[in-house]
Order: structure tokens, then sequence, then C-alpha cells
């Protein structure tokens, strides 16, 4: 008996629960800085989009998508390429993000028709192929070296070579890019796509095509995850094949997971509590691959239903 | 109407019971829906449990077969207790389950489907199986899932047959079976009480329910409120409506 | 003469590989060497006792934990310098940090020579190798010994394409010639026996492979497993590590010549620093960590030259600078592109038999003076 | 003949593997008519369904809607057109609650993919209809539980509240009764013939009081071809009928 | 290219087709029958590399025994894992067990590479093939290790061995029963449990077996299967979950595809069985000999 998503706030309860993490997970991110390195809290900031770009079409419509590098990975690189070329920081943003708006459209058109394990490894290919180009074309994206050293020009008045400044001119495109996948999936389409994942012929039955829903679902979570991916890139000023590594798909998909899926604010914790720990081995002269083995083991154990999902479930039955 | 068929075992009532559940309390989580229910069947009997939707029957199968497992009270059969024991032990002391949705399993054949409890002296021949219901023979080959709904009850109903069991928990066999299948079933059914086989059926066609059931328990919001015999059913009919209806 | 430092210490990030494919060549090793240095610097110079400090961070070899790493070491941690930097992409963006906030860079183990070409900057060095300097020591030294004919192959990222680029020019140059155009191979590949294959039908002299790490313990496993040895066909390495010799045991490697900075066995001075170092550190170093020892203690002294921490007096101090210590001879600190030339080594790899100890595994072929080991300045396409 | 086709079926055929499960069905079902189809199991009702209501493609012959051709459109489309179906096995939407799942399918699905950004809210307009259906259907108890969590006959009965928001032209009902209790029987006769005002109601059953009840007009399937068809007093005694379908016992 | 260089390098791709096909084998019955997202299949067969290498360090083992003992100390070990962990995730949605096992893949490289270097200061165990055959033998048309000539067979036989004991049998049946509806197939009298930890013992035992055919072939390091992983899912969709003959069919193709593809244009090699996977399963959503899905 498969553990059913539970979706929706249905209750006053539940709303004031959701609430409460809204307003915690808000102030979280707005004194994160003084908490954290900047440039850490920018990486959250970035990663956590993406996971709650996944979420949307995993935990929303139950599609896996082993290929969400693609967007990410995209957008990075031609947000890179924009600043290269001495574009302005929105107009290199918006571009990366379009760019992987772009190549969304035929790779979900192209894969949405598929279900289960088989759309999870079509995207992957589709992934592969586009890493394989990004390898293939140096002279845009350098390569194996990879891009570094372009400009990120002040807007407004804005000094982003601060790495504070950066954080919070994010945090304005984090909340609007979370408040855009909030939007979807508590409204009648996000509900009506929650049908279309349990039921996808009784969804048909009552009119619905299936289709177009999964696809407008994977556009709107491939734009998130490439305005996630401008973001990864304006925060660090380099961009390498990683972004396009099938690992990077395997890694928010991860942490989507850890967080809870279904939940929108899990994936962003899940994307925090992975960095950290990461950013934490770095100089903890610990194996890396142990501790990060072992606490995906314990939580995939102990917090079934990610951080959050098992916090909410612990809410309920009490 | 016909006249329900004289029951031999309740008559002597120094026999023991073949099943015996008291007490019995069982949950979904957080929501109790069995509180307190007392059965028992007497070798060679049908016994009916009829009440309105959710009322608990089904729960009362899937306990009884191990398959709930959240659940409190006790349990024997045939004089030994199996309410702690999962699933495949409970089959392997002689119950087995047709459930309510059939559960024929979609990465299976027919044939496969039908082979798959495992043979148990006693237990139906591929063979037999396919006289009874010669439509499985000819979509032997095909997926289960392909069976139109009625197919998929007559072969959930043999296939369980494979094993022997002494006891058959059947969950609403007539449902979606064309009247004169109804009827094929119901025969086989009496033939096999013949053989020994004890019953407990679950129904909410009453008609074929009152034509096989020596008893019937009836349930309201997970209590057994009321128990009737078959001789007393003509005269109590006014009652099991009412159970049964608002 | 007192000496002014920014908050009274100078900091060396070791920046590194701590737990992926490149931690046992450089990893902890390096962070020991480093902290080696900085104790050595201190016993030598009463004046800054106590006032350096060593620490390690893990790149991942990912290009974005590297910048990150890189900036948050010096906004955080008041790093002065950071050392090391194994793959060239992580190297390349803490580089471009290195140059943001204006602090030192000693790249030793990342190979590319876009670090002093095109990417190349005020406040990054290139020190022990690079490309460049691999694949020419290697293809004239091999070519010279009668090395004739050879047939390529190299994974096809741009540290392959430049390897395979700078060999095929130093072989042609000294007479060599290539019996077939170069193979790319995919990268990362652990199955090369259609180019073994190959290379059995063309018949080369040397069979040339660029790859490193897993990938050319694979290579060289199947060389042997093919028997193109006992064929005739000889091994010529782009970059080769101590410890990708010992993953595959010597005697696959027998034979095979390769260029190296350096090697403990060398001579008696790099003998007495490598038992110092297997001392404190329970294994024999490999050469790149022994140039972060070097580069470390290098960017030390030029603190100590210029009476301070500061970034833009340190450069001044180590532009032009000549020295000569056990790891880098006759080296000269190139101003115009910060390349850190060095004499160099060709080597061939012992049989077991004849190694007198374990590590025991080069033998030197020749040296390759300094001057003539790393690419000429006229091609260097830096711009300071 | 006074009243309309509403739906129609000329020369039907359906191939699975070799084996004719449709073979040659012409079938004309009036404008407002309550029309039953019987048959033995495995006579090809559902398939039937399904090749109406566009879930399989034809092998061969048409499929007619007021006269418009509907046997190449997908299922959705064919929704939108006036004709909706229930289907003989619950199929609900488990992780939406019982409300939801009536919301859902209250909801227009045509503009929906363009209107991801509308708060949910929205749907508070369809509350009264879809609490009405509920209790229609004997739920209007449970709108709040999962409906993963309800029994069979619980889900068959939110199975016909869904198929009833739809409000078609043409209604498709696959066996509304299997799995439900003499209350719910009554409940959904009075259901079907409520809906019926006006609209045309196709039925597959095999509860002949069901159908002796509701039905117009009956056509009797056997080997995915018609055996027979007419008004339900003439059917029953038709000896073929009686010996493929309802047995003997049947008359009682 | 000319016929010659063809036919070398397909016979050529015969050997690395003969991994993958012993990988997506095991991959097959894991993920294909069992649904379990094994993440873990890539540090299993790295495991029987390794575990081959210290057999024989610690007693003396040579290539023969650690043949057969490897594999079923791997599979004892899968078999303890699902156990104790994987069994507590049935009924969750797959992808946790993608959590756990992605977990574990980590978790095993590193403690693997922790006791090599705290016991022989390498992370690498060099391992080469036993005496009996080593060497190369002259075919004609090529010289070829023997060696590898042993592995192209030796896969194939236990691939048709798996095939038949799975398709031919009842186990097939039990095993996809048991997977798509456990509490039913319960009920029957089926120990459903000791059917899939069994299944999985086994399809984790192939992958032991293909790590020790390794280990005389490839580097025998730490993360020696941490790309292949990817490339064996691909293969077992490729060829149809569930199709046991399938993943074996494409396991072969696609050595040699990649063989072929690499000669060719030589980049193109790694992402070869991507393209080809988007290819198949644009015409054939269910992969080649998969049948056709309903649900997941
Ligand atoms: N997809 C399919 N592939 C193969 N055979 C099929 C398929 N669908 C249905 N069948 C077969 O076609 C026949 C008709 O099935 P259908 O479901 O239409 O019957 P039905 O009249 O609805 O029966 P019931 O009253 O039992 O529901 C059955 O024998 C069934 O096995
Ligand atoms: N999986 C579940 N989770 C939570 N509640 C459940 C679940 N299954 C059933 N219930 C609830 O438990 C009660 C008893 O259900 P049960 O299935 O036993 O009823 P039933 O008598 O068999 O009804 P029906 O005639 O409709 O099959 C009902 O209220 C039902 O809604
Ligand atoms: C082998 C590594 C330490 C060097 C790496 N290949 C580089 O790009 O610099
Ligand atoms: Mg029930
Ligand atoms: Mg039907």
């Amino acid at each position: 008996m498969t553990v059913l998503p539970r979706t929706a706030a249905r209750t006053d309860r539940q709303r004031m629960t959701r609430a409460a993490w809204l307003i915690g997970l808000g102030i979280v991110l707005l004194i994160l800085p003084r908490l954290i390195y900047p440039v850490l809290a920018l990486d959250i900031l970035a990663w956590g989009l993406f996971a709650v770009a996944f979420d949307l079409l995993f935990g929303f419509s139950g599609l896996l998508s082993f290929g969400h590098a693609a967007f990410w990975g995209t957008s990075a690189y031609v947000t890179a390429f924009l600043l290269s070329h001495g574009q302005s920081v929105p107009v290199a943003m918006l571009g990366g993000t379009a760019s992987a708006l772009l190549i969304a459209v035929p790779i979900g058109y192209l894969s949405v028709r598929s279900i289960g394990i088989y759309f999870s490894m079509i995207t992957l290919a589709f992934a592969q192929m586009i890493s394989f180009v990004a390898l293939q074309w140096t002279d845009v994206t350098g390569g194996e070296n990879g891009l570094q050293g372009f400009a990120r020009p002040s807007f407004l008045g804005l000094d982003f070579s601060d790495s504070t400044t950066r954080y919070y001119f994010c945090l304005v495109l984090f909340a609007i890019g979370f408040y855009v996948a909030y939007r979807t999936v508590r409204s009648p389409f996000g509900q009506a796509l929650q049908a279309v994942r349990d039921n996808e012929q009784r969804a048909q039955s009552i009119g619905y095509n299936p289709t177009r829903f999964k696809f407008t679902a994977f556009l709107i979570s491939a734009a998130l995850a490439g305005l996630a991916g401008s973001m990864f890139t304006f925060a660090h000023g380099v961009v390498s094949l990683d972004v396009l590594n099938w690992r990077t798909s395997g890694e928010v998909v991860m942490m989507t997971l850890l967080g809870g899926t279904t939940t929108l604010f899990g994936p962003v914790i899940g994307a925090g509590l992975v960095l950290l720990l990461r950013d934490t081995l770095t100089t903890a002269n610990l194996p890396v691959g142990i501790v990060t083995g072992l606490v995906f083991v314990l939580v995939v154990l102990f917090f079934r239903r990610g951080v959050v999902g098992t916090v909410q479930y612990w809410l309920r039955r009490r | 109407m016909t006249a329900p068929a004289v029951s031999p075992a309740h008559a002597t009532p120094q026999t023991a019971p073949l099943l015996e559940v008291r007490d019995l309390n069982a949950y979904y989580g957080q929501s109790h829906v069995l509180h307190g229910v007392n059965l028992h069947v007497m070798p060679g009997e049908v016994v009916s449990l009829i009440g309105r939707n959710g009322a608990g029957k089904t729960t009362t199968l899937k306990s009884i077969m191990g398959v709930l497992r959240s659940r409190t009270g006790h349990i024997t059969f045939g004089g030994q207790d199996i309410t702690r024991l999962p699933s495949n032990r409970v089959a392997a002391r002689g119950l087995a389950w047709v459930p309510e949705e059939r559960a024929i399993l979609s990465s299976l054949t027919v044939r496969e489907n039908l082979e798959l409890p495992p043979a148990r002296p006693g237990g139906w021949s591929t063979e037999r199986a396919f006289e009874a219901f010669p439509v499985l023979r000819e979509r032997g080959q095909h997926p289960g899932s392909k069976l139109s709904g009625g197919e998929q009850q007559m072969l959930a109903i043999v296939r369980v047959l494979r094993s022997g069991p002494k006891l058959l928990l059947l969950d609403e066999p007539s449902e979606g079976l064309a009247p004169v299948i109804v009827q094929r079933i119901g025969d086989m059914l009496q033939t096999l009480r013949r053989e020994g086989l004890s019953v407990i059926l679950v129904e909410q066609n009453l008609k074929f329910a009152t034509r096989l059931a020596d008893r019937h328990y009836v349930f309201v919001d997970g209590h057994v409120v009321d128990e009737v015999r078959a001789d007393e059913v003509e005269a109590r009919r006014a009652d099991l409506l009412r159970y049964l209806s608002v | 003469q007192s000496v002014k430092l920014s908050d009274n210490v100078v900091k060396v990030g070791v920046l590194t590989d701590l737990s992926g494919v490149y931690s046992e060549l450089s990893g902890q090793g390096s962070v020991k060497a480093a902290q080696m240095a900085a104790d050595d610097f201190m016993a030598a110079n009463p004046a800054f006792r106590g006032k350096v400090q060593v620490i390690g961070v893990d790149h991942q070899n990912k290009a974005d934990v590297a910048s990150n790493k890189a900036a948050e070491m010096i906004d955080r941690q008041n790093v002065d310098m950071l050392v090391d930097m194994p793959t060239s992409s992580a190297a390349l963006a803490a580089s471009e940090v290195a140059k943001n906030k204006k602090v030192v860079a000693m790249v030793v183990t990342g190979g590319t020579t876009a670090l002093t070409n095109e990417k190349c900057n005020k406040y990054t060095f290139h020190y022990a190798y690079d490309n460049y300097m691999l694949a020419n020591g290697t293809g004239s030294a091999v070519t010279k010994r009668g090395g004739k004919t050879w047939y390529i192959i190299y994974p096809n990222y741009a540290f392959g394409q430049d390897l395979n680029r700078q060999m095929t020019a130093a072989i042609q140059e000294n007479g060599g010639k290539l019996v077939a155009p170069s193979d790319a191979t995919p990268f990362p590949n652990t199955d090369f026996s259609s180019y073994l294959l190959k290379a059995q039908g063309l018949k080369p002299k040397i069979f040339g492979t660029m790859q490193a790490g897993a990938d050319l313990v694979n290579v060289v496993k199947q060389y042997n497993e093919f028997g193109l040895k006992n064929q005739g066909i000889g091994l010529g390495i782009g970059l080769l590590f101590e410890t990708d010799v010992a993953a595959l045991g010597q005697d696959a490697f027998a034979g095979a010549i390769a260029t190296v900075p350096w090697f403990w066995n060398l001579d008696a001075r790099s003998r007495v620093w490598a038992a110092k170092f297997e001392k404190a550190f329970g294994k024999k170093p490999t050469w790149a960590q022994a140039g972060v020892y070097s580069a470390t203690m290098t960017y030390l002294q030029a603190v100590a030259r210029a009476k301070t921490d500061d970034s833009d007096a340190v450069v001044k101090a180590l532009e032009g600078y000549s020295f000569d210590d056990f790891f880098a001879r006759n080296a000269t600190i190139r101003p115009q592109d910060h390349r850190v030339i060095l004499d160099v080594h060709t080597v061939q790899v012992k049989p077991k038999a004849q190694a007198k100890e374990a590590g025991d595994i080069f033998t030197r072929v020749s040296t390759i003076p300094a001057a003539k080991a790393f690419m000429p300045l006229s091609e260097s396409k830096c711009k300071m | 003949m006074t009243a309309a086709t509403a739906l129609e079926a000329r020369h039907l055929v359906k191939d699975f593997r070799g084996f004719r499960a449709t073979n040659d069905v012409n079938l004309q079902i009036r404008e407002g008519e309550i029309h039953a189809i019987i048959g033995p199991n495995g006579a090809g009702k559902t398939t039937l369904f399904n090749l109406l209501s566009g879930f399989l493609r034809p092998t061969s012959g048409e499929v007619a809607l007021f006269g418009e051709r509907i046997d190449t459109l997908p299922p959705h489309a064919i929704v939108r057109r006036g004709l909706s179906r229930s289907f003989q096995i619950s199929s609900v939407f488990p992780s939406l609650t019982v409300r939801e799942n009536l919301l859902v399918a209250l909801e227009s699905p045509t503009n929906l993919p363009k209107q991801f950004w509308t708060p949910l809210s929205r749907l508070e307009h369809l509350g009264p209809r879809a609490d009405q259906i509920l209790a229609d259907v004997g739920l209007g108890d449970a709108p709040d539980r999962l409906a993963a969590d309800l029994s069979h006959g619980e889900k068959r009965q939110l199975e016909i509240g869904i198929s009833l928001t739809q409000e078609p032209r043409v209604l498709l009902l696959d066996e509304p009764t299997s799995g439900m209790g003499s209350e719910g029987i009554n409940r959904v006769i009075a259901l079907v013939r409520q809906v019926a005002r006006g609209r045309t109601v196709v039925l597959v059953e095999h509860n002949m009081s069901v159908v002796s009840e509701l039905a117009d007009r009956i056509t009797v399937l056997q080997y995915g071809q018609v055996l027979a068809s007419g008004r339900y007093d003439e059917v029953r005694r038709d000896p073929r009928v009686i010996e493929a379908y309802l047995g003997e016992e049947a008359h009682a | 290219m000319n016929t010659q260089l063809l036919l070398i390098q397909v016979f050529n791709g015969l050997v690395n087709g003969a991994f993958y096909a012993l990988l997506s084998l095991g991959l097959a019955v894991i993920f294909g029958m069992l649904r379990i997202v094994n993440f873990m299949h890539g540090a299993l067969y790295m495991l029987g590399a390794f575990t081959a290498f210290a057999l024989g360090q610690a007693f003396g083992l040579g290539f023969w025994p650690s043949l057969i003992l490897a594999p079923i100390l791997v599979g004892l070990l899968g078999m303890v894992l699902e156990r104790t962990l994987l069994s507590r995730l049935y009924g969750l949605d797959p992808s946790y067990n993608l959590l756990l096992t992605f977990g574990l893949t980590l978790l095993t490289q590193d403690l693997v590479k922790q006791f090599m270097l705290s016991h022989y200061a390498v992370s690498s165990a060099p391992y080469t093939p036993p005496a009996a055959l080593a060497g190369v033998v002259n075919l004609g048309f090529v010289v070829f290790p023997k060696y590898r000539l042993f592995v192209i067979v030796l896969s194939l036989v236990i691939c048709l061995l798996t095939w038949f004991i799975i398709e031919k049998t009842r186990v097939g049946a039990i095993i996809r029963a048991s997977t798509e509806n456990p509490t039913v197939t319960r009920a029957f009298g089926i120990n459903v449990s000791k059917w899939v930890t069994g299944v999985f013992g086994v399809g984790v035992g192939l992958a032991g077996l293909a790590g020790v055919l390794a280990a005389p072939i490839y580097s025998v390091e730490p993360y020696m299967g941490a790309e292949l992983i990817i490339t064996t899912f691909a293969v077992v969709v490729i060829g149809g979950l569930g199709s046991i003959l399938g993943s074996v069919i494409t396991g072969f193709a696609v050595g040699v595809l990649a063989a072929v593809g690499s000669a060719l244009y030589p980049p193109i090699a790694n992402t070869l069985v991507f393209i080809l996977m988007a290819l198949v399963l644009l015409v054939r959503p269910s992969g080649l000999f998969g049948l056709p899905e309903g649900a997941k």
C-alpha cells in the first residue's frame, strides 16, 4: 500500500501549519547570510529553487525527471555566455531562463508521453545529449575548463561584487519563483494536475487532456529550474560541465526526497541540508562519502517522508 | 425463493468451530473500524457477512487472513491461534481469500494467474478450473488485466481453489457477474461445501447470500449487531432490510 | 625589522581534493606538505614564529565548490594564499576568485596551460608542471632515444587535446612521426581495447597515452593484457603520478617513459626531504605533494622578503625571482606570465626487480633545463 | 422513429490480438432514452463503451454522436462534445479528498492549463454543487476523507458521483450499481431517473431489477454481436437470452 | 573503416557487451522484476572485484575460487541489505529505494577506499588474469587476449542460464506477482519476502560476478562502478523493463554499438547509448522487448 502524498492543505490546522512553515522559512532566508557565508546562502537559494522546480513536476504530476540538469545547466551556461558578452545581469538571467524554457519545449513534448521509469530515462537521455553538446562546443562553453571571469555589472546601483547584495537580489527572484510554484500547485490547475497524476484515465474521462497538463507542468518546472540555474551562475561567477552532469540531476532528486516531496518547503530545506553538510565536510576532515551516505540512509530509514514530511506527519498525529 | 440448504454442522453444537474470532478490533492508521467483532464458522458451514457499504465486512476478512495487521483480538483456526501469523502462513493452514477488487495480476497471463497459488493436495487442477470456466482456457495466454470484469471474477475464485483450502473467504463473489454465472458459482459452492469446504461469504446480493448461507452476521458500523439463522430469514426479512438501508 | 602582516598571521589555504579521485596524489598529503613548509619556514625565520597557519579545504573537484570555498577562505578566514588546486576547471575558478580578491594563488596540481595564457592574472602563479611541459618533455625525450614512430590516444577534453597537440609537435620537431592520426577517446572511459587492437596493427615504436588517473591505469592494464610490450611497442605517458604506478603494480608500467618535475629518489637532497615527509605522513610523497611544499615555501619566503603579506608586494617579490630548492631546480618565476619554470626530468619506470625499496619506481632518463622545458613566452597569449 | 438518434455505432469491430471482442455492432441510441446493454461476461459490453467513449480505437466501423463522427477523437475531446462515462472498476483520484474529486470533475478542463496562477478558492463557487452530488450518492458525511480510504462500495458511490458532474448529453454508465448494497442501488436508480431528464443514458448492468426499473430499451450482446434488442419484457422472454444470460432462475 | 576493422570492432564490442549484459541482467532482475531501483548495482560490481582481490590477499585464493566465492559473498551481502534496509521501504514510492541505495553507494565506495588505504596504502587493487588464461591467441583476423574470450563465453552461459530459470519456471511469475501485489500474493501462501530476498541476492550476485570478471581487465578502484550504473540502467530500459532476454540482448548490442561508434566518432561513445535510448523509447515507449505498461 503506497503512502499517498497528502497534498492540499485541507483543514484550518493544516493551513496554520503551512503558514507557520512559510513564515519560518521566510525568516530563516532573510537572515541566512548573517548565519552562514553569503555565497553558500546563495547556493541554498539556487539549489532550493531548483528542487522546488523538480518537486513541482515530481510531486504534483508524478513525473520523476532524471534530466533536470539539462534546464539548470543550459540556463547556467547561457547566463554566463550573456554576461561574458557584456549583457546586464537581468538580461542574462532572463536569457538563461528563457533558454531553459526553449529547450524544454521539444524535450517535454517528446517525453511527457512516457510514464514511470521510462519518463525518467528519456529525460536523462536528453540531458546527456545536451551535456555532450556542451562538452564538444568548447568555443562557447569553454569545454572542460568551463567559463569563469565574466563580469556581473552593477544594476540599479546594486554592486554585485558584494555577495550579500547578490544574495538579497536572488532572494527576490527566489521568492518570485517560489510564489509561481506555490500558486501553480494551489490552483485548480494544480489540483487537476494531481488528479492526472493519480488516475490519468479518469482524468481523461472528465475532459482533461493529461498530456497537455503534464506538458504545461514540465514547462513551468523547466523554467523555474532555468531561473535557478541562472542564479547559480550569478552566485558563483563560474560554470563548468558539472552543471550538466547526470549527478546534478540526481542531486536535486536527493535534495527533494530528503526534504520531503509535495511540500514545496521540503525541497528547499533538503537543499539546505545537503549543501550545509557538503560545506561542513569540506573542512571537517571526515570521509565525505561515509558521512553523506550514512545521512542518506538514516534519513530514509527514520524520516521516510523527508524532513518536512515527517515533521508534518508528527504534527498531524498529535 | 429457494429454501436454504440445511446446515449439518450447526445442529451439533458439540463440534468445535473451525474458525473462531473473538473480540476483534481493527484499525486503519488512526481510525478504528472494527469494534469487538465476535464470530465463528463450524466445519462445513457457510456463513455470510452482510451490512451496508463501509460497515466493516471486508476489513473483517482481511483481519482473519492476516492481511490487515493492525488489529487486536483472537483468531483461532482448527483450534490453533493464528492471530500472529503472516498471511502466507495463514494460507498454508488452509484459508483462502478472494478479495473484492479481484486482484488479478496484470503482469501475469491468465494461466499464470491461475497457477500462481502453490498447488496442494485436494486442490483444483488447472484442468478442473478450465472446465468450470472454459473462457479462461480460451484467454489463457492473454495478460490477466485484459479479461472482462466478470471473467476476472471467475478467475479470482477458481484461482484460490488450487491450494485446496478448508475455509474460503469470499468477498462479493457475485459482483459483476451475469445471472447465469451467479447461478453457476452458487452451484459450484454447493458442490464444494459437500466436499467439506467452509465459507465466509460477504455479499450485497441478498438473494445469493440467503440461498447459500447457514447463518448471517449483520454488520453495522464495525459492530456485529445481529446474527440470523437461515431458517429465520423469512421471518426476519424486515429486520434485515432495515439493517441494510437507512 | 618589523613585518607587517594582516591580522598578524600569514594564512595558507590548501584547496585540494580531500575525498575524490585525486585525493591520494594530493589531498591530505598536500595539506601535510604545506604544513611542513610553514613549520620549516617559521623555524628558519624567527620573526614569523607562530604566525603562519595552514588550513586544508576540500573542493571536491567541482568548479563551483572551488570558487565558493576560495572566496569563503579569503573573506572569512583571511587566507592570504591558495595552493595546490587539482583539476583544471577548479583551478581556473579559484584563480578567478584570487584575482578578484587580490590573493596569491599557486596552482600546483592543476595542469592547464590556460592559467599562464589567456586566463593568466596578476595573482596566479603556475608551479611544478603543465600540459605543455609534460608533452614536450616526453615527446622529445622518447623520440630522441629512438622512439621515432608513434600512435597517440588522448582523452577528448581540453587537457587531453592540449597534450596531444604539444606531444605531436615535440615528436615531429625531433624527427619522429605519427604512424596514424591520433585518436580521441571518450572521457571518462574504461575500455581501450579498440585502440590497442589498432596499435597492434599499426606497430608503432611507441604507444602514447595522454590519459590521466583511473583512465591511465585502465590503458596500461589493457596494454599489458594485449601483450603490446612483447610485440615491441613501448609506452609513452603524458601525465604520470606515483599513485598510478602503485595502483597497478610497478611491473605493469615497467619501461614506460613520462616526464615529471621531481621524484623523491632524484638525488640526496630530495631523499632527505622525502624521508622527513614520510616520517610525518606515513607515505612517500608524490611529486604533487612535494610541489605544494616548495610552492608554499617560495611564497612564504617572498612574504619574508617583502616584509608584508600584502598581495601586491608579495607578487612583486615573486616576479622574476630565481631560486633553487630540493624540488625546484634552477627555478625562475617568469614575470610576464607567472609560469614558474624549473628543470624537469624524463623518467622511466623500473621493473619491480630493480627497485631497491618500496616506492623506488623511477630512473631518470634525462633532465630538461628550465629554459627549454616550458612554453616559450613568445607563444604565450598572456596579457597581465 | 420520432426521436432523433443521439449516439450511433455503425459496423463497429474491435480485434484484440486475433480475438474479436466487438463484431459488427450496429446500435442506435435515441435521444432522451435510457438504454440498457446486457449480456454475458466477456460479451464485449465494456469494450463497446470503450469504443464509444474513445478509450479504444475501433478496428473498423464508425461512431457518431448527434450525427458527427467521434471515433478518431481522444477521450477528453469526446467528453467535451457531450458524452461522458463511468467505469466498471472504480476509477477515482486516490490522493484527493472525496470533495476534491468532485471539484476537479466539476471544473471546466479546457482553459485550466493556462490558469495555473488562479487561487484554489476560485473553485469554491462549485462547492454547493459538489456537496449536492455527494449527498445524492450517499457520501454526504465523508467529504474530507481521502478517496483512497473509502470502502469498495463507497468508491463505487464516488465513481457515480464523478460521472454525474459532467452533465453530458449522453451518459454511459458501466455497471453503476455493482458493489452497492440495496440502499445504494435504490439511490442510483433514483439518481439515474433524475439525471435522465433531458438526457440520454446508456447503462451496462447485470442486476436485472435495476434494468427492468430503468431501461426503456435493451440491447443484448453476446460474443461481441447484438443478439437481441427491444423492450425489457420482450427481451427477457427471448429463449436465446435466457439461455445465454439470464438463466432459468431469473423469472423469480 | 574497412571491413576487417569493423569485424574486429564488433568482436571487441562483445567483451564490453558481456559486462553490460551481466550487469543489466542483474539489474533487470532487481529493477525490472522487483521494481527496486538499485542504484547500488555499480558499487556491488566494484565490491565483487575487491572481494576477489581481498580473498587473494587474505587466504591466497586464486581467480577460480574467487570467481565462485566472491559473487556468493556479494549476493549474501545484498540479501542482508535487502532484509535489513530495503524491505522497510516496500510500499513507499520506489524513489525512496533510490535515495537509500544512493546513500549505500557512497558509503560502500568510501568504506572500500578507507579499507584499502589503511591496509595497502593505495585505494586501487592490482589484479591480473589467471595463469591459464594469460596471454593472447591469434584468431586469424585479430590477436586477442585469451581471457577476454573466456569472458564472452562465460557471460553468455550465465545469461542464458538465468534467462532459462526465470522464464521457463514458475520463478518469474511468482516474482512478478510478488512485486505487483505483494499482499495478495502472500495471501496465496507464497512467502513473498523470501522470494524477493532470494531474487535480489541473485541479481546482486550477478553484479558481483561481473566485478570479479572485470578485475583482470579494468582498473580495480572504488569508483569503478560509478559511471557504469547509469549506462546499465539505460541498457535495461532499452531492453524493456521486466524482459530478461531483452536486457541481455541489449547489453551485447550496446557493447558492439559503442565499439563501432567509438571507432567512427570517438567522442560520441559515451553518449551513444543515451541517443539510442531516446530513439527506442520514442518509437517503442516500453523498450524493445518490454510489455506495454499500464502503470509503473
Ligand atoms: N485489451 C484487451 N486485450 C485482449 N482481450 C481483451 C481486451 N479487452 C477485452 N478483451 C476481451 O474481450 C472480451 C470482452 O470484454 P469486455 O470487457 O468488453 O466484456 P464485458 O461484456 O464488459 O464483460 P463483463 O460483464 O464481464 O464486464 C473479453 O473476453 C475480454 O477477455
Ligand atoms: N485503506 C483504508 N484506510 C482507511 N479507511 C479505510 C480503508 N479501507 C476501508 N476503510 C474504512 O473502513 C470502514 C470499513 O471498510 P470495509 O472495506 O471493511 O467496508 P465493507 O463493509 O467491506 O464495505 P463495502 O460493502 O463498501 O465493501 C469504512 O468506513 C471504510 O471507509
Ligand atoms: C590529473 C589531475 C591531477 C590533473 C587534471 N587532469 C587537470 O586537469 O589538471
Ligand atoms: Mg467490502
Ligand atoms: Mg464489462
